[in-house]
């Protein structure tokens, strides 16, 4: 029996069983090491002692196989898009993407000029937005907290993918 | 019911306590190193799954990798990227044999339970060269290679470290070890091979200062860059196995195993093995990593002679006093 | 040696030369044929300006001209030397043979510009993707992605 | 080389493939968005090439088309981690341009917050680059640091990063008075901690072990490259453009100028750290010596400079930040070319890491100091 | 039954263990393989080239090495147990066996082959 992709079964069991599930997923949040940008660097700032991404379960892996979300951090160009599929597709299911910055959401000051993507969602789908320029880790945080609870409840809020 | 039988179920009892001896033992390390690398950090670790200090925060990481999916590489060697964690982890499970944890508290006390510790433990090399092979993947193939020297440059240093505790009891058994240290613990009269012993384990477990095979900065997660899932996880659980095992063996050996006054010998036992597993911690949080060839040569043209010699003195001691 | 001394001297043996000072800069006009002779000149005499500190060209609309920013760490000088290209089909010698730190310049230069340097080591593509079209840093480079938004409009 | 030598040199060719391995774009250790496309042979590194253009965000370009103003804050993205110095340069050309005095205050205060984005910057160099040689911890020790320096910042540029302080002929806004006392502890911080640096990470035996003799960059190589910056003076090479070509108010200033003997990794790291000590050093001198007056001097509303160019350069914490600007009279610049120091450094790579071991290369990639943003602009 | 009985079953229920919660992980697990997804991971970049090669013979010589002195080891593990009853004669045979090796481990040094990694 496949949980994951089932269709939604209105029942005691299965909605614990998913509840729990969704409880762990979203308590570890392993977040790939891929910074482009500025923000990156206050990605670095949110999982350092101050900010201290790991209270919340979240560790960062070098490899997108063991990672779960994935935070753009910085702006895309044309070059960069393909390696951001790339990463993307080989991540594991389930995976969510944020989108942390200007950039990453539209283009940010570089939008529209000759390299840029403007917007990471035209490449890979973003679960949560993140505005700000780089936005501070105070927002970051937060901006997890909102995929947490979109984790918890995907019927209500709906799934980007 | 029949005898064999009997023996049998005994030790599928046996074999059930030790398991879960194992799992939770390593949530428990991982949750552990978490907190411990936070406080030298000035962090405050995992506190919000499972409140106040993030009990729950391994378990949930558990359950969040048993439900992911496992991606196996298409150009990967199915077979030994499949098997690769099985042999990690059973290496890990039989090293569990030979450690006395309290008088009469061990699975089994082998004649030759040293040797076989020493054999056991050379599995697990074999694991990360399968797996490092059988990805398809070059940090991985990087990483296995470095495994491989490193690990064959410190398992006779870890051996001969071993034997010289072993001619102070005359004896292989564990259990005979831990009651030959009744009156004074082996580290007294052994200190260099105690050093060398852990040195070794360090690179037996790659462990910082000599994590080489997975160095996060130059091969992204080493020999296990593309396990992901389950299969990950059980990586994972077999290296806090590891870690759990090669200190035990630690405390036999050297810190005197269950012996101490007033506490209850089990409660010695532990203690002891959580302060060499502290210790271990504390120095990968520290410490940079050195390089494979300073690995190689600091095992080959130091551990090696030192604990040669270490040897030697050691039976000639025990032949004149 | 004062510097005007030593471009007047430069001049002298390279007749296509001028120089004239803007501001504090001195700066050292020469044509495109004699490049690579004068670069050559410039790092081996006089206060030796052996220290390139940036390769860049500038499109003025009818010619792409070329900029070299040179310093000599040891008298402490600098010096502004260009060239003018012709804008249809620029090319030029390559200084990567004088100063080794050139090869990313005319990369950068030949990327964004569409200049070729001639005897460049590996004149490729360096912050654009290889299928990428045009030189956007030319004065007449259009976007084709803006280019299409603007034609359904 | 005798016969019997060659014949085993290429029957190891024979036997040992060369892998092609790709550092980055997303790795650990390529300190952003750098590709390096590496051929090893076992654990040596035959050759390395670094591949740009992930991060190239079209900046000149975009350049030409802003007024003069506008383009300040885009310049804070171009070397994020040195937001000041870029606005510094920047303005700096275009002063130069309109021939405009910049009030002597505006100097100082300039000055001060350009030194402690000196400081906030090595900073960050000397976590990152424990962290490449696989020590974790410096890296949250030194970040601690930066966050308090980061609310030093915040208290005058209302930003964490990316701060938009500097204008064209002075500073947006004087120092709060309640800066100058959290001022001077935090100066005292940042000593205590390179201090501790130095004891616990440049003095440690594997440190040692890895940076000492690794990655030499002989001076003449270095000059060949137009390497700048502390990798420059590593190398031994005392030139340093606010000593050699002073600007702005350096001349007023009594500071050291480090630099190493051997050009290797561990004397561009000492370099570095050293560095900050004499930062924190002009940055007393600039406080007590700070003049009363004016932060901004009398700038009209459409900056118009007059036709003509000019080349500046100033010391960024990575080496030589030049700005060549073209004006055709126009509120928008008609060229902006960026000299970024990390985009020349890089180049010596391939000369100074090729025959390295693996963790070498990481070893002297990650003492390069690159900012991907700066390097593809 | 023989002491190893522990043994034999403990390799064979690990086995059996891993492999039960590889079948549980892969119920509960999603599974939606891509042709992207199973390409080998080379820091988001297409891999060049085979990543299983030859790789240098010194890595062998460094494991006949090991071999050598593991073998030894093997050897001394009776030894330094019944050390009390073999006596000086018996600890003096092992030294010179030890010698032997250890010449051995001079030779590879000199060679240079320790440090070539």
């Amino acid at each position: 029996m496949d949980l994951i992709h089932a269709p939604f079964v209105p029942g005691v069991i299965q909605t614990t069983v998913d509840q729990v599930i969704n409880w762990s997923r979203k308590s570890s949040l392993w977040y790939m090491l891929y910074g482009i940008a500025c923000c990156s660097i206050e990605m670095m700032a949110t999982g350092a002692s101050r900010y201290d991404f790991d209270r919340f379960g979240l560790i960062y892996r070098g490899s997108p196989r063991q990672s779960d979300l994935m935070l753009v951090t910085g702006n895309v160009n044309l070059k960069m898009a393909k390696v951001l599929k790339q990463l993307y597709d080989q991540m594991a299911e389930p995976k969510w993407v944020i989108a942390v910055g200007s950039c990453a959401v539209s283009g940010g000051p570089f939008r529209g000029s000759y390299n840029m993507v403007d917007g990471v969602d035209q490449v890979v789908p973003v679960d949560v937005y993140l505005p700000g320029c780089p936005p501070r880790p105070e927002a970051l945080l937060d901006a997890v907290l909102k995929l947490q609870r979109k984790i918890m409840r995907p019927q209500r809020q709906g799934v980007a993918s | 019911m029949s005898k064999p039988l009997l023996e049998l179920l005994i030790a599928g009892i046996k074999f059930a306590l030790v398991l879960g001896f194992v799992s939770v033992n390593a949530l428990f390390l991982i949750w552990l190193e978490r907190k411990v690398s936070a406080r030298i950090q000035n962090r405050m670790g995992p506190i919000y799954v499972g409140r106040p200090q993030g009990w729950l925060q391994t378990a949930a990481d558990a359950l969040k990798l048993l439900t992911k999916e496992d991606i196996i590489p298409a150009g990967a060697d199915r077979l030994t990227f499949v098997v690769a964690p099985a042999v990690l982890f059973t290496s890990a499970v039989l090293l569990f044999v030979v450690i006395p944890f309290g008088p009469g508290l061990i699975v089994r006390d082998l004649k030759l339970g040293v040797a076989y510790a020493a054999a056991v433990s050379g599995l697990a090399v074999i694991s990360l060269v399968m797996a490092g092979w059988g990805s398809n993947n070059k940090y991985s193939l990087v990483g296995a290679l470095r495994s491989a020297s490193q690990m064959i440059s410190y398992e006779v240093s870890l051996i001969l470290a071993m034997l010289s505790v072993v001619i102070l009891a005359g004896s292989l058994s564990t259990v005979e070890i831990v009651e030959a240290q009744s009156r004074i613990w082996f580290i007294a009269l052994q200190p260099l091979g105690f050093l060398i012993y852990f040195i070794a384990l360090l690179a037996e477990l790659n462990r910082a200062p000599f994590d080489l095979p997975e160095a996060e900065s130059e091969l992204v997660a080493g020999y296990n860059t593309e396990y992901s899932g389950m299969r990950w996880a059980i990586f994972f659980l077999a290296e806090y196995a590891n870690l759990f095992a090669g200190s035990a063996l630690a405390v036999t050996l050297f810190l005197g195993g269950w012996q101490g006054p007033w506490l209850p010998p089990v409660v010695w036992f532990f203690l002891k093995t959580f302060l060499v597993i502290v210790v271990a911690m504390w120095l990968r949080w520290t410490l940079p990593r050195v390089r494979p060839d300073q690995l190689t040569s600091l095992g080959w043209k130091l551990l090696l002679p030192a604990a040669l010699v270490n040897l030697g003195v050691t039976g000639f001691l025990v032949l004149a006093g | 040696m004062n510097l005007e001394a030593f471009l007047t001297e430069v001049k002298s043996r390279f007749p296509g030369a001028s120089f004239e000072q803007a501001g504090q800069d001195w700066v050292l006009r020469v044509p495109a044929a004699e490049w690579e002779a004068v670069a050559g000149y410039l790092a081996g005499h006089g206060p030796r300006f052996d220290y390139l500190s940036s390769l860049t060209a500038v499109d003025r609309g009818d010619r792409l001209e070329l900029v070299l920013h040179l310093r000599a760490l040891a008298a402490g000088e600098r010096l502004t030397v260009k060239t003018d290209l012709n804008r249809e089909q620029p090319e030029v010698a390559s200084v990567t043979g004088i100063w080794k730190t050139a090869n990313w310049h005319e990369r950068e230069v030949y990327d964004l510009f569409g200049v070729v340097f001639r005897g460049h080591p590996k004149l490729r593509r360096i912050l654009l993707a290889e299928d990428f079209e045009g030189h956007p840093l030319r004065k007449d480079y259009v976007d084709p992605r803006r280019r299409k938004v603007e034609g359904q409009a | 080389m005798t016969t019997a030598e060659k014949t085993a040199t290429q029957s190891e060719e024979v036997l040992e493939q060369v892998l092609t391995v790709n550092f980055g774009p997303q790795h650990p250790s390529t300190h952003g968005v750098l590709r390096v496309v590496a051929r090893i042979r076992g654990e040596y590194l035959q050759d390395a090439e670094p591949d740009l253009g992930y991060l190239h965000r079209c900046f000149e370009k975009i350049a030409e088309g802003w007024t003069y103003p506008q383009i300040v804050p885009l310049t804070d993205r171009l070397d994020y981690l040195a937001a000041i110095t870029n606005e510094w340069a920047y303005v700096l050309a275009v002063e130069k341009l309109l021939g405009l005095q910049v009030p002597e205050r505006a100097e100082y205060i300039r000055v001060i917050v350009g030194e402690l984005q000196r400081i906030l910057s090595h900073l960050l160099w000397m976590g990152a680059y424990a962290l490449d040689l696989g020590a974790t911890t410096p890296f949250l020790y030194v970040f601690q640091e930066r966050e308090r320096l980061y609310d030093l910042m915040q208290l005058v540029t209302g930003a964490r990063m990316t701060y938009n302080y500097l204008r064209i002929g002075g500073v947006k806004r004087d120092l709060p008075p309640e800066f100058f006392p959290l001022l001077e502890k935090a100066l005292d911080n940042v000593l205590k901690v390179a201090d501790e640096y130095q004891a616990l990470v440049l003095e440690n035996v594997i440190f040692q072990a890895r940076t000492k003799g690794i990655g030499v960059l002989p001076p003449d190589l270095a000059r060949q490259y137009a390497i700048s910056g502390p990798m420059l003076r590593g190398s031994g090479v005392a030139w340093d453009l606010r000593r050699s070509e002073p600007y702005s108010v350096y001349d007023r200033f009594d500071f050291a100028v480090p630099t190493g003997q051997n050009g290797d990794c561990y004397d561009r790291a000492v370099c570095r750290v050293e560095e900050i000590r004499q930062s924190a050093r002009i940055i007393r001198q600039a406080v007590a010596g700070l003049p009363a007056g004016e932060v901004r001097a009398k700038v009209p509303a459409a900056i118009r400079p007059p036709a003509g160019e000019v080349y500046t350069a100033i010391e960024s914490p990575r080496g030589e930040l030049g700005v060549y600007l073209v004006s055709d009279g126009g509120p928008q610049p008609y060229r902006l070319k960026w000299r970024a120091p990390s985009f020349v450094n890089l180049q010596v790579l391939p000369e100074i890491a090729r025959g390295a071991k693996v963790a070498d290369f990481i070893a002297i990639l990650g003492s390069i100091d690159i900012i991907l943003g700066e390097v593809d602009r | 039954m023989s002491e190893y009985l522990e043994v034999g079953l403990f390799l064979v229920a690990s086995a059996l263990f891993y492999a039960v919660t590889m079948f549980m992980a892969s119920l509960v697990s999603p599974h939606a393989p891509t042709a992207a997804k199973q390409s080998p991971y080379e820091c988001g970049e297409q891999p060049v080239g085979e990543a299983q090669v030859r790789f240098g013979p010194n890595y062998y010589i460094i494991a006949l090495i090991f071999v050598l002195f593991d073998v030894e080891a093997i050897f001394l593990f009776p030894w330094a147990a019944a050390l009390r009853e073999v006596g000086m004669a018996g600890f003096i045979e092992m030294l010179v066996f030890i010698g032997v090796l250890l010449v051995g481990l001079v030779y590879a040094w000199r060679k240079k082959v320790l440090s070539w990694i």
